[in-house]
């Protein structure tokens, strides 16, 4: 599964793009970000607080309990700032 | 139609080719976004647009569709530049061309709005003191709200 | 600034006027108003804008003041032109530019509602069938009563 | 007194400016399209609907009670379509 950091999720992850293997029992966006915690200090920083992280599944805006299987493409990010 | 891009643009030149070959534009709506020289009391000496490709263009076309689906619109302009940029310079461009001034004006409210918080963009900020994540502020919500339809969905 | 003038004017130009050297602005929204090439079900050959002059002046100068005062605005730019237009050609161009979007929107709706109204222009459309007054339309009327204030006097 | 005349007003009087003494016992905007009226075909028929006419005096917009003197430049026009 290919996931995609961006703004302030990418920098205090340290990296925009990482390809992973789905563990077992996970298949829901919040799921995914509750894994991702747990691998490091970078990763706890970024999801320190998970409400305001947003997240899109296949490039569509996707909310938390949104479903996830192999192959997606899941990106996450704070809220947007663009214009 | 949408452009993500790194270059500038030329307003006037895209305007004009806007409505060269059509006369029955009567009006021109359009907006620039541009990079500010001062974030609260700090001065920025660079700002850097990271964005989601693939993802941002599909948002801007999705953006356009419904603009057109709401107002009666000739022809619909986005332009949204990515990268390093300084003070002064432009980061967004909106046209919104209509038969009637209202419709021009008011689709060109709504796009701005919609990209504030629904465009996959994100602003680092250069500063002396550091570069810092420009956050999303509350007000942008309450007006990309403003536009979300009962009937949506 | 306004002015009242027969020639064409470059959007793109004047924008850039308006931003060079002004890094505080991070807002521009602008009107364009175009000569359409039908007045209902008829076609217009040419447009004649008659005008008053020295009034014309007076009332744009202070159409500007009056937004200055009710909007933060950094720049306003109001052009309008007379005399004999082609369908297609550029009538009328407003400006604003603000630290703010919802500013530089906002009063470019006033300026251009307002103009409708209060700006003493007359329109004479040339048609095969001869040439017709452009007459005033109540909802241009409803539109500019939306900036009375109240409190105005 | 000057007086102009723009859009259907001027097209149906024929020229757009004239230099009148005004005459005793006119002394408002309302006195003064009344008084025009009976100058001829064209003056009947841009006042023909006194209501619809716009005024200026001294380059102001002026309501059709608004007193008027010798060297008073007034205007007399219908409603305005700029923009």
């Amino acid at each position: 599964m290919q996931i995609l950091y961006f703004g302030w999720v990418r920098s205090r992850i340290g990296h925009g793009k990482e390809e992973l293997k789905l563990p077992a029992g996970i298949d829901t966006v919040a799921g995914l970000i509750h894994w991702l915690k747990s691998r490091g200090d970078g990763y706890a920083h970024a999801f320190v607080d998970s409400d305001v992280i947003r997240a899109a599944v296949n490039q569509e805006i996707a909310p938390h309990n949104t479903a996830i299987a192999e192959g997606d493409e899941v990106a996450l990010f704070p809220p947007m700032t663009g214009g | 139609m949408i452009r993500v891009q790194g270059e500038d643009f030329d307003i006037g030149v895209e305007i004009a080719r806007m409505t060269e070959g059509n006369t029955e534009i009567g009006a021109l709506a359009s907006f620039v976004g541009l990079v500010r020289d001062y974030a609260g009391d700090e001065a920025i000496t660079s700002m850097t647009l990271e964005h989601y490709p693939g993802m941002t263009e599909k948002q801007l076309e999705r953006l356009e569709a419904e603009a057109r689906k709401r107002w009666d619109l000739q022809d619909v302009l986005i332009i949204h530049r990515y990268g390093k940029l300084m003070p002064g310079d432009r980061i967004v461009l909106v046209v919104t061309a209509s038969p009637h001034r209202g419709a021009s004006l008011e689709s060109c409210q709504f796009l701005i709005d919609w990209l504030k918080t629904n465009a996959p963009f994100w602003k680092l900020e250069d500063m002396d003191s550091g570069a810092k994540w420009v956050e999303s502020r509350q007000e942008d919500f309450v007006a990309a709200d403003r536009w979300v339809r009962v009937t949506d969905g």
